[in-house]
């Protein structure tokens, strides 16, 4: 059940330059999914479409319950958030969008290998996936570099944890699909999110690998609901609710079976 | 006390209705708000087959506004009328479906399709400014939109609303034109073409280069328009343009506006309809308004502090 | 590192100028900031006899802009010429005067007066929406556009900026009317006429009931409107509507805008001019832009996030 | 000197229904005198004109000094306003305008009488014209009705005070017009501000009594400085600034000689 409701930001840290880890207090927690997301509203009259962050983490110990946030400052609207501080107000609408399991086909089983891949500001919606999936987990965690890394002892915590970075100072140097080649992971699935190159690399991978890939998708959103047709990726097919090739990102995904959309 | 407003012969619970592309065909902000509780709901344009609309960025935001350039993307109107139709139809709510097309010819195909379904009332969106063909064409030239008025009322079972564009010199003359070629209500203001660009990128936000602004930005122009429309027309004017509270309703009602519309503000905040809905009423209620129809066009001079 | 532009032979130190009738001839904001560090400063609309301007109130706050109908008040040219002008020539800075008028012989007399003075430019304003006569009436006619563009251009001594209305349906059809004519350059926008309405009293918050909105709200409209124009013709284009930043000033450079002004944002900083100045200057160096003169009309198709 | 600077609250008191009063440290101080206004600013990117209110007191024992503000909830900014609290934050330009004494051609000798008029909101300005004055001081200060009454206790302090009630239920039932006739004050000069029929009612017994009245104008601002002229009123004759009969209230008033302003 979506609502939009005020949230209560209960801590903030930066995590490395220009990314920050929020938890918030809100009720929209009771039903997130891993791979769902948030809209979050600027308290700037100035600015009133929301920005969509991946739920990074959700905590249902109490009522209301909690959900992380992990986001890079990419503007205006981030600027003002990483700004907040404990006891903050914040307006959200959430959860939005399908898990990362909803276009899976079967109940996924504790035998299976699960591989998540995550390339930057794309790794935050791994760490609520990686915990909450019933199988083995490896995680491939792609970083500029070293002095820019977050989240690694919340995603070791949760599973086998595999490293990569552009520049090579920490774990393999290169792409997440780099590392995963050198790793030599046997999976049976692959989830991954991060930008589009990756995603395209990731979709390549998973095809020679013979495996199915979901991927998160980003775009431009106005509504973040379905409604407005703002968020729209290019499907393979025909697609069944626009007839036309075209997914809404914010309410078909924003994950996919890598196969249907074009990237 | 009477919150009802009736337009060509059509009876509306209350004034607000949603307005065009910004509210799906209610399926989605159903979630959200009663659909039995709304004036009506307009549905996104939909034409004679699928269209794709725009590439992506589609949308971007503006100080106190939006930016869109959808391209009028919708499944086409067989698929609009088995699937939106229907579902609105379970509804105790006006269905408006707000019509776009390419060439006349395919405005009226769409209009003709809808002759024996239970849409209540055509919007004409003549007025788009984002799509090359049709569309703001029509709603740009006074002869132009003379003709397409005639010949959609023509072959139209419904009432026609013709929706105008903001982008003319002349909005007063533009509704005046719609009447006198039959059309039985105007709705006004479909959004004011603009254009963001990322200075750090040294780009267009919106592939489409331009979209087409809405939000409360936009509000002091659209009331403006209204109220010059309502001066030069009789016949019943749709308010809409950065509706986002019951006073800026009412600020269109004033203006002339016998119902309004509500857009962006969904975006900001999926209540906001019903919001403006209690809204109003608790205005009346206040200020001892027994009929809503009595404030319609009730401005009149401003005096000193 | 060149911020100079150079606009009919008028060199400006840098890109900035005051958008006139919002910062006086420089005397009151002179307080704030250091008028030799602007553009130019643009003075008030003047006439050829005192004007009175409209009844009060004048102005009203809208979201995210303001609305004004203050009708051209000015204290006539004589006034002017001995007193602002006076003022302004103690400054290092160049000076554009902004003329009004009734009918073309007005505006052609304001123009004549100022031959022999120091006024470094002429801004012909046809777009002012808050005077009944003259002004805009010739904004939004291309054809009494040109005859005024070529009248004043025979008598004028400077170089002649024709401003340019946004209440019309096609910007780039007035501004190729206004360089077919002879102007040397166009600016744009004047503002875009509006209405507010007080409900509580329910009467207009303006006198003049119709104003004409400025400020960040109408940013998009503006910008899209200077690249139309830029796509349009060859002289240059003074851009403004809603500039109160660096970034927003480069908005306009990118879309085709040879220097930019600065308008509302005076009233809610004072000290944004010098503002805009330090932000592009910073906004080249961060980016190694060694000419501001690279950057106008830069801009390119968008890419997919 | 007029800047533009960020102020702090200092404290924020409610003074009667819908009235407050707000103690702010600003450098603006320095430089304030009684009768001049401050353009106070909303932190909504949604209001972008400054909210003009006149200066209550001036305080500069320290460093920067102290401005009080009082006022009436009467739309969305003054609403804002009310809702901060000690250590918040605001923008504000001033002081603005000219002061009381600015109109007034000879100094204030010891041995005259001031009779200060206020009526309603009008009131708050009162109060600094009252305390700075080198002469005696009756102020006659006009409240709907006793339960609405604020600023007596300092009023009182500062000088004379009589108070008027539309409804009677303190001083004199009736206007502040009514109250000066009863209590036949004998003044030498009269400084008001309020409503405008009241100042039609000062300027016209000032008239009759054959002194001098000088009244503080309100009008819509924008820039509130002088550059607009947006907020002009109208004069008896022709202004030397505009070369017209008007008058800016920001630059040339909002103190005027009240034989100067048409009302
Ligand atoms: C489904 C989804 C999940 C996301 N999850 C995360 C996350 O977990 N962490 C994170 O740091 N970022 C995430 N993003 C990207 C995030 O939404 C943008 O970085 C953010 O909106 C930028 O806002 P801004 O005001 O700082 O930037 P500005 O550029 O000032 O924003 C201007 C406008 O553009 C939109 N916008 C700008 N960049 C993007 C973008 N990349 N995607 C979508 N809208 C954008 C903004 O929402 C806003 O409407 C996600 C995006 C999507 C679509
Ligand atoms: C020189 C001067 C001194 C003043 N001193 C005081 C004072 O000491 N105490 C006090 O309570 N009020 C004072 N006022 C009135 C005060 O400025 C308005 O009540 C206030 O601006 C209302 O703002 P708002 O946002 O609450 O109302 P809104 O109606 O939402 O304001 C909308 C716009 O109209 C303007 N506006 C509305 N009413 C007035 C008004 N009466 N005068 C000028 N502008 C107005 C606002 O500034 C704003 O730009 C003074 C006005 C002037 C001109
Ligand atoms: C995302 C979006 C899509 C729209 N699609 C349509 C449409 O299909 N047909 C139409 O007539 N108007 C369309 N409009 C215009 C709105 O119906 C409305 O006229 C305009 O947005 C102004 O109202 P607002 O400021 O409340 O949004 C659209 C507006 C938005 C923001
Ligand atoms: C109070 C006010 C007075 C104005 N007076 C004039 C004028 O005399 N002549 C003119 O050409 N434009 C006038 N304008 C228009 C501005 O110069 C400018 O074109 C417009 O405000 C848009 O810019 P902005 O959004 O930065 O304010 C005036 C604008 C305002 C707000
Ligand atoms: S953001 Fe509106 S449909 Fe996705
Ligand atoms: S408010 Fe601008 S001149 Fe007074």
């Amino acid at each position: 059940m979506k609502i939009k409701e005020t949230a209560t930001i209960i801590s903030q840290e930066c995590l490395c330059r220009n990314v920050y880890s929020m938890w918030i207090a809100a009720n929209a927690a009771e039903h997130a999914l891993a791979g769902q997301f948030i809209s979050v509203y600027s308290n700037s009259d100035a600015r009133l479409l929301p920005r969509p962050i991946s739920i990074c983490e959700i905590d249902n110990t109490n009522k209301p319950g909690k959900i992380r946030l992990v986001y890079r400052v990419a503007g205006a609207g981030t600027e003002e958030f990483s700004h907040m501080t404990a006891g903050d107000r914040l307006d959200i609408l959430g959860p939005l969008g399908n898990g990362f399991l909803a276009p899976v086909p079967d109940k996924i089983t504790p035998g299976v290998v699960a591989l998540l891949i995550g390339g930057g500001i794309g790794i935050p919606p791994m760490l609520e996936l990686a915990k909450s999936l019933p199988c083995s987990v490896v995680t491939v965690a792609g970083y500029r570099s070293g002095k820019e890394m977050f989240l690694t002892d919340d995603l070791e915590r949760a599973g086998k944890l595999i490293i990569a970075t552009d520049d090579g100072s920490v774990g393999t140097g290169g792409t997440v699909i780099d590392a995963v080649g050198e790793a030599k992971i046997a999976a049976d699935m692959i989830f991954a999110c991060g930008p589009k190159p990756m995603l395209k690399g990731v979709k390549d991978l998973a095809y020679n690998m013979g495996i199915p890939a979901y991927i998160s998708m980003e775009e431009r959103m106005a509504c973040g609901v379905g409604a407005c047709l703002g968020c729209v990726c290019e499907s393979t097919l025909v697609d069944d609710h626009s007839k036309v090739n075209n997914k809404r990102v914010c309410a078909d995904g924003p994950v996919f079976d890598a196969s249907e959309v074009v990237l | 006390m009477n919150t009802s407003v009736s337009i060509a012969g059509v009876e509306f619970r209350n004034p607000v209705m949603t307005a065009s592309g910004t509210f799906g065909s209610g399926m989605e902000y159903g979630e959200f708000v009663d659909l039995n509780r709304l004036g009506a709901v307009v549905t996104k344009g939909v034409s004679l087959e699928p269209w794709s609309g725009n590439p992506v960025p589609r949308v971007a935001e503006t100080y106190g506004g939006m930016l869109n350039a959808i391209g009028l993307q919708n499944p086409g109107i067989d698929t609009f009328i088995k699937r939106d139709l229907a579902f609105l139809s379970e509804y105790d709510t006006k269905i408006i479906v707000n019509v776009c097309g390419r060439t006349i010819e395919e405005y009226v195909g769409v209009v003709e399709r809808l002759s024996d379904t239970n849409a209540d009332m055509l919007e004409i969106n003549v007025s788009c400014p984002n799509v090359k063909e049709g569309a703001i064409a029509f709603g740009q030239d006074p002869d132009a939109l003379a003709d397409i008025t005639r010949q959609i009322k023509k072959k139209a079972k419904q009432p026609v609303i013709m929706k105008l564009s903001p982008n003319v010199t002349d909005i007063a003359l533009m509704a005046k034109v719609c009447e006198d070629a039959g059309a039985d209500a105007v709705s006004m203001i479909n959004t004011i073409t603009g254009m963001k660009i990322d200075i750090n990128r040294r780009r267009f936000v919106l592939a489409n280069k331009t979209g087409g602004l809405s939000g409360p930005a936009i509000k002091p122009v659209a009331v403006r328009m209204v109220y010059q429309a309502a001066q030069a027309v009789k016949i019943p004017i749709i308010g809409m343009g950065g509706i986002a509270s019951a006073e800026d309703a009412l600020e269109f009602i004033m203006a002339g506006a016998t119902a309004v519309a509500v857009g962006a503000a969904n975006f900001t905040d999926p209540y906001t309809t019903v919001k403006v809905i209690e809204g109003i009423g608790q205005y009346m209620a206040d200020n001892g308004v027994d009929d809503i129809n009595e404030l319609t066009g009730c401005v009149t001079d401003s005096v000193p502090i």
